[in-house]
């Protein structure tokens, strides 16, 4: 592992997490969230947990992220924070 | 004992069967489900009655050899694999798991029917996996795997609480927040232990604690684990979910999750405590005592009050959960031997209270179609069984002898002298007041006001006694619940007073071995 | 001990403690339920980033035993505890993000009832809603 | 002094049999058959505990457990003087009230009387379950099985009144038990380790004077039945329930369990000893003294029939503690007799007023001008009834009295005795008037005509029956004082 | 709400930091989560399991449990979905179709919408019209993602992934598909009920597998006594269970990560959606 890369994706993934709760639209909201997940994914990969990094990426960055979108299809996309 | 010996490996195999009979049975009801839609109800039946079967074999079992059986799932010893450890205390509380699914079940059938109606495969596939899930909770010997099992509980309960009145779904879905905080924490408290001893099984961390009482990392898995848990079982301040959550579902729903969710939450907090952190750390290391002790006199105050505020029976029946949660907490963190035992005791009471009371609201809603307080007019008249079944229910939450609250309230109070918490001991009268008040106020309605027909409001009822006895000549007609309903609650009406009768039998004979020695 | 070297030992631990709070203060403070949802899942995650935080160990590589297949099982003395990452963490985990998935399921579709029953997704305006019919 | 000790299930049969009656009693298809399960299992119960009787005058005790509940405490049984005179009494009058209820209320033909009957038969057994309990659990168990039995009954007739008058009911005597006289129990387990009754308690050694107050005190208050002031007013309030309820429950029943179990706490559980040395004793003493002037006072000033009687019973119940407190010999036998007399002469009493109630539908005194010549037999059964309460010869009240003076001056306190002929006065006082409206004034009603017109036979029977028993035990009092002075003997030791 | 959040995560935030201090270092070889427990499976997974796959032997063998009972969460939360979401197809009353010579689009409401016509096609009620480059490329990739997903399947054992990674990609290939073209065109190829049964056979199969030790051996999941039945000595034994058992998590993670879409994209119609 390589501490300049593991910091700047740590950074990365808290810029995205923050990104994900204050952005104010909800689809956005919800990509955000995809990046997140990736950002993860790729944390985990440095850190050499691959098999969690796998699952991570179809997951959390893939399913979840559809998910996410589908639900917001059939509601809105409007937020107010 | 040749009953044991004739088919050991069954026997020997039954705490993994307990467990994953409800599992097998739920998919088996999901497939058929598909094909025909009445195939569901008699297998989940079947299947509760089996796991109820097997759950006393397994009781028997334990008090027979008067040890713990380990079971090793896939083979593997303690620390490696998971384990599950059937002793008194978890023995007691999968009987007690089952016999409610069971009896419940049975109960709503009709409310089954109207609710659920198109989706009886994934009704009844989730109501197994509920008890499935809560079963292996109890059975389990492994930190973690109480985790996943914990979410199948969870997950399975936000669906069935989920399909009920029309803010269901929004209160499920606090519930949901709540308690996936709470199953969080649990899980970070479990990975603070696992930094701390390397291990996830709990008599395995159980044996490297004396090593480190003073690890920093122990005391804030204590604390996060804890927080977790009492958000879980909604104490006083983290309260909020449970009541919206239990009074808008569906009655076979919150018959089965508001008696169960609850104590088996405490349930895994005194396992936890006794268990995993060893009472040498919960009671004389850490000295959590005062504080839970205020907090479950915080919950027991507010509960009670909070429940003389509802109009609504199913609400004031929440609110008297959280109550009664405190009793359990501050019971089990008196410390000494009497509280605990009082605190498991009330376990089981108050889950069999609890049940009943729900079983009534099933009952009084099918009757009247309404939830509030006023619908239950003229009840004594109209349906005397079903009324003398809750009234010795209701007796039993205010804690009437010989019904069994009155015996586990016995122990607490007893626990709470002997500890010199005077004021659990107040908190604990004031609520049994309270109890009095808010029941006694319903059976007035049901006594005094007559019978209101509600599907044609003939004429604007006064209240006068001439009215009221003339009412009462020419509507003395008795209509009682379908048999269906009405004997399963009737049985657990006969059974709150047995298990009072019995509380001695069971203290000496479970409970007393459930508690470790180290607790005076 | 110097900054680097605490930043080092440290910096995965407090991105671990951020998420959470990130986590925790949507799910508390939000008012919109889907960004509510969204806290749940960094706060989820959070807590798989300490526990693969916990599993790392220096100079180990990944849990997965070099030339394994070629020797069958004859090999265990060549394999040193210390070479591999800890995998125990990695295997919860894998658990911890299926329920992750699980629950953001079932979230999002009690979030697609409560709208289909009020017609928004803010919690203030449902409360208003709910007041209004009594 | 080793008592002997017959291990026989009779006290639990005597406990179950008015319970195994209620299915027979609600399943009745006609009346008749219903009270004809009424009366057998009364009969019953009656034969069961006078056939216990003579092992008791043997100066034997018979005990049972049914179940063991807590280490050391169970729900167990034992017979023993005290608790056999107070259940020879309940179940005789037991009989006698049926058959007067039977009257009672077909002749107004009430409403829900199978529920009347069955709560009745629950009420009854929890009465005889407290005089047979061995342990306070026990006793504690049957005593709110009582006051919830007869919270149906209280609010028998189901309009306003009824209903604030129940609420008030439940008030006092729940909030009492379980407000005070549990933790009081509790408390008493943590210290002693045994809730059993011993003869001479079972606190000696255990506790400290403050503790000992403050529980003797929560016990006294605790058992609101017992309608110590300022926990009585209860009991005129539950004066709405019908007639036969008020008769037996709350002038012999209900309250004598009160007045019973705080008896039974003060010698079995606290003790004489603790009480004497403590100075306990005299405090109760006080307080019993001050509810015997203050209730007769009041009890002057009522016009409802009903309402004076119930004054009146809360004065008299404190005869029954004021006589245990002073702790001589003769004020105890004096005490625990009171409990039998007092019960006859009362019920009798209550029996008229609900006599003259069905006949004429009259409440007030003082409408109840001449009613004497219309009602012979009933007013003259009053004026037997209220003889005995005044403590008049020839009526058994006497010897109650008797003793209760004898045992003032035993003790040597005179301002208690100054109490007792205060009281006497003041019960000729509230109960002159009536006889007086009743037999020399001239009826200045219509309704009044100088024919005579009593109650229905159901309902004049019984009167007769305990009037004539109130004279009876006058002259052959030995069943209640032999069992008396018995009960006395274990408690004082002598 | 906003201050109770701040409070609330200001307080917990700081008790959290404090508590790290006490952490052995990041990536600490003597810490004791690295010595106690972890070192037994890196030593033993080959002799015990032959899978050179550390935390699939763990996932799969030691801790089979928790990973059966992982599958149940997923089964759970697809039946959740099920149960929250679905409506009957027939409470759906308004369509919308286009009329493919002309290009207009009509509504229907009610029963009367054309049946078996070759001029009227059916449209979602917010259609956008298919870009068929987009279609056309993932119908092209599904093959090979779907391919790759069973390779992942296959060689958990040896590399990275295993059934729930690679159940998880045949579920996105597939939803993948619903999404280029469009949700009855899914439906039509996978329906719910194929996968509400997939999901149940999912598990059933992992914990049948579990109940089919139990029955001829000692322990659930105890894979070693299906030796006799696989053919192999008890080591591979396990190696094969741990295969059978990826396979059985594979199939429910693919159907239920369908079925959850499928009523969350459409909510709960499933007649049109996403």
């Amino acid at each position: 592992m390589i501490l300049p890369i593991d910091l700047i994706v740590l950074l990365l993934v808290i810029i995205s997490a923050f990104a994900a709760i204050t952005v104010k639209d909800l689809l956005s909201a919800s990509l955000m969230l995809g990046a997140y997940s990736f950002l993860l994914c790729l944390l985990w990969t440095v850190m050499g947990a691959v098999d969690v990094a796998f699952t991570e990426a179809t997951v959390g960055a893939g399913v979840s992220t559809v998910f996410c979108v589908a639900a917001i299809f059939h509601t809105t996309r409007r937020t107010k924070d | 004992m040749t009953f044991f010996d004739g088919d050991s490996s069954l026997i020997s195999n039954l705490p993994a069967i307990v467990v994953t009979l409800p599992l097998f049975a739920s998919l088996i009801a999901g497939f058929l489900g598909w094909k025909n839609r009445k195939a569901p109800y008699p297998i989940a039946a079947v299947a509760l009655f089996l796991t109820f079967i097997s759950s006393v074999v397994l009781m028997i079992q334990v008090m027979s050899t008067g040890v713990a059986i380990e079971y090793r799932m896939a083979g593997w010893a303690a620390p490696v694999g998971i384990v599950y450890v059937i002793d008194h205390l978890s023995a007691l509380v999968i009987l007690l798991i089952t016999s409610i699914a069971f009896v419940n079940f049975i109960a709503n059938k009709s409310n089954i029917d109207t609710v659920f109606r198109n989706k009886a495969g994934a009704f009844n596939s989730l109501y197994l996996l509920f008890t499935a899930g809560l079963l292996g909770m109890t059975a389990t010997g492994d930190a973690f795997n109480l985790y996943v099992l914990m979410e199948i509980a969870s997950l399975s309960g936000y669906a069935l609480i989920g399909l009920g009145s029309n803010r269901a779904p929004l209160s499920t879905l606090n519930y949901l927040f709540l308690g996936t905080i709470g199953a969080t924490f649990y899980l970070l408290g479990v990975g603070y232990i696992y930094i701390a001893t390397g291990s996830l099984n709990m008599a395995d961390i159980a044996s490297i604690m004396p090593k480190i009482l003073d690890s920093s990392m122990i005391l804030f898995a204590f604390i996060i684990c804890m927080v977790g848990l009492l958000i879980k079982m909604a104490i006083f301040p983290l309260h909020g979910w449970l009541p919206n959550a239990y009074s808008e579902s569906a009655n076979v729903a919150a018959g089965l999750i508001a008696p169960l969710t609850t104590k088996v939450t405490i349930y895994i907090m005194i396992r936890i405590c006794l268990t995993l952190f060893t009472p040498q750390y919960t009671f004389d290391y850490l000295n959590t005592s005062d504080l839970m002790v205020w907090l479950a006199i915080g919950t027991i105050i507010f509960g009670s009050l909070s429940a003389l505020a509802q109009k609504d029976y199913k609400r004031m029946l929440t609110y008297i959960i959280i109550a009664e949660v405190g009793y359990m907490v501050g019971g089990f963190f008196l410390g000494n031997r009497i509280g605990v035992s009082g605190a498991i005791l009330h376990i089981v009471n108050d889950a069999a209270m609890t049940l009943a009371l729900f079983m009534a609201a099933g009952i009084f809603m099918w009757k009247t179609g309404e939830e509030s307080q006023e619908s239950l007019k003229g009840m004594f008249a109209k349906m005397p069984f079903t009324m003398a079944g809750f009234t010795v229910a209701a007796l039993s939450v205010v804690g009437v002898p010989p019904t069994c609250g009155f015996f586990s309230k016995w122990y607490l109070i007893s626990g709470g002298i002997a500890a010199g918490q005077y004021f659990f001991v107040a908190a604990l009268i004031f609520s049994s007041l309270v109890n009095a008040i808010l029941f006694f106020r319903i059976f007035e309605i049901a006594h005094f006001e007559p019978f209101k027909d509600h599907h044609h409001h003939s004429s604007n009822h006064s209240n006068k006694g001439e009215e009221a006895s003339a009412h009462d000549t020419h509507e003395q007609t008795i209509k009682e619940a379908p048999l269906g309903m009405l004997i399963p609650f009737m049985a657990v009406s006969i059974l709150l007073v047995v298990l009072g009768l019995y509380s001695g039998q069971i203290v000496n004979n479970i409970i007393n071995f459930a508690i470790p020695s180290s607790i005076l | 001990m110097d900054i680097v070297s605490l930043i080092a030992a440290k910096a995965n631990y407090w991105t671990y403690v951020i998420l959470l709070m990130v986590g925790l203060y949507a799910m508390v403070a939000k008012n919109n339920l889907v960004k509510k949802i969204v806290g749940m899942v960094i706060f989820q995650t959070a807590v798989i980033l300490f526990y693969v935080s916990i599993g790392y160990k220096k100079g180990g590589t990944l849990p997965i035993i070099m030339h394994g297949h070629d020797h069958g099982h004859g090999v265990e003395s060549v394999i040193k505890a210390a070479d591999y990452i800890n995998p125990l963490p990695h295997v919860l985990m894998l658990t911890a993000i299926v329920v992750g998935v699980a629950t953001l399921g079932v979230a999002l579709a009690l979030a697609i009832k409560v709208y289909q029953e009020y017609g928004t997704l803010e919690e203030d305006e449902i409360r208003k809603q709910i007041e209004l019919k009594g | 002094m080793s008592i002997e000790t017959v291990l026989s299930i009779k006290p639990v049969l005597a406990v179950l049999v008015s319970l195994l009656a209620i299915p027979g009693i609600i399943s009745s298809r006609s009346q008749n058959i219903r009270e004809a399960w009424t009366f057998a299992a009364a009969g019953i119960k009656l034969l069961l505990v006078v056939s216990m009787l003579p092992i008791i005058l043997d100066g034997k005790t018979i005990n049972y457990t049914l179940v063991q509940v807590f280490p050391d405490v169970g729900i167990s049984f034992r017979v023993d003087a005290l608790g056999m005179l107070f259940a020879l009494v309940a179940s005789s009058l037991w009989i006698v009230t049926s058959l007067y209820s039977v009257g009672y209320m077909r002749s107004l033909d009430e409403h829900s009387q199978t529920r009347y009957f069955a709560f009745f038969a629950v009420a009854i057994s929890a009465t005889i379950g407290v005089a047979f309990s061995a342990n306070l659990l026990t006793l504690y168990l049957f005593y709110e099985i009582l006051s919830l039995a007869t919270y149906p009954l209280v609010t028998h007739h189901q309009d306003k009144e009824a209903r604030s008058s129940g609420r008030k009911y439940l008030l006092y005597i729940l909030g009492g038990s379980i407000g005070l006289a549990l933790p009081a129990m509790l408390i008493t387990y943590h210290f002693t380790g045994t809730l059993d009754f011993a003869p001479h308690g079972v606190m000696a050694g255990h506790i400290n004077s403050g503790l000992a107050m403050l529980l003797s005190m929560m016990f006294l208050f605790g058992f609101a039945k017992v309608g110590i002031m300022p926990m009585h007013s209860w009991l005129p309030a539950a004066m709405v329930a019908p007639t036969p309820v008020s008769a037996l429950l709350h002038a012999v029943a209900v309250v004598k369990v009160g007045a019973f179990s705080v008896v039974r706490v003060m010698t079995g559980i606290i003790g004489t000893g603790v009480l004497a040395d403590f100075n306990i004793n005299g405090i109760i003493c006080a307080i019993a003294s001050i509810t015997i002037v203050v209730a007769s006072l009041i009890a002057l000033s009522q016009d409802e029939l009903k309402r004076r009687l119930a004054f009146s019973t809360i004065g008299q119940l404190s005869y029954i503690i004021l006589g245990v407190a002073l702790l001589s010999k003769s004020g105890m036998t004096g005490g625990i007799l009171h409990i039998a007399m007092h019960a006859f002469g009362k019920i009798t009493l209550f029996f008229c007023a609900g006599a003259i109630f069905c006949a004429t539908g009259i409440k007030y005194i003082s409408k109840m001008k001449g009613i004497g010549r219309r009602m012979p037999i009933t007013m003259t059964a009053f004026l037997i009834g209220s003889l005995s309460v005044i403590g008049f010869p020839p009526c058994g009240g006497f010897i109650s009295k008797w003793h209760l003076v004898l045992g003032t001056i035993e003790s040597g306190s005179l301002i208690f005795l100054i109490v007792l002929l205060l009281s006497s006065f003041l019960n000729a006082a509230y109960f002159f008037p009536v006889f007086y409206n009743a037999f020399f004034c001239s009826a200045d009603e219509v309704l009044f005509e100088d024919r005579v017109e009593e109650a229905p036979l159901w309902c004049v029977v019984p009167l007769v029956i305990t009037a004539s028993i109130s004279i009876l035990l006058f002259f052959y009092p030995q069943p209640f004082l032999n069992l008396a002075s018995l009960a006395v003997q274990t408690i004082m030791g002598v | 709400m906003k201050i109770l959040g701040t409070i609330t995560i200001l307080l917990c935030g700081g008790l959290l930091i404090f508590f790290t201090s006490d952490f052995p270092d990041f990536g600490d070889p003597k810490s004791p989560a690295s010595i106690h427990l972890s070192p037994y499976f890196i030593e033993h997974t080959l002799e015990d399991t032959a899978v050179p796959n550390i935390v699939t032997s763990v996932l799969a063998d030691y801790r089979s449990y928790d990973t059966m009972f992982e599958t149940t969460v997923i089964l759970t939360a697809g039946l959740a979905c099920f149960l929250l979401l679905r409506i009957p197809t027939k409470e759906v009353t308004r369509r919308y179709y286009l009329h493919e010579p002309t290009g207009v689009t009509l509504r229907f409401d009610g029963d009367r919408y054309p049946k078996g016509s070759n001029v009227f096609k059916r449209i979602d009620s917010n259609w956008v019209p298919y870009d068929i480059i987009i279609n056309f490329t993932c119908r092209l990739l599904i093959h090979f993602i779907q391919i790759f997903a069973l390779y992942v399947v296959a060689h958990g054992h040896y590399s990275p992934g295993g059934g729930f990674q690679g159940g998880v990609v045949i579920g996105a290939s597939i939803i993948l598909f619903a999404i280029s073209s469009n949700l009855r065109a899914s439906i039509k190829r996978l329906g719910e009920k194929a996968a509400a049964i997939f999901t149940a056979t999912g598990v059933f199969i992992y914990a049948g597998t579990g109940a089919l030790c139990m029955v001829i051996g000692e322990h659930f999941l105890n894979y070693s006594f299906l030796a006799p039945l696989l053919g192999t000595d008890r080591i591979m034994a396990r190696s094969h269970g741990i295969f059978i058992v990826e396979i059985g998590v594979a199939v429910a993670v693919m159907a239920v990560m369908i079925w959850i879409y499928y009523n969350l994209s459409s909510a709960g119609k499933q007649d049109e959606g996403l």
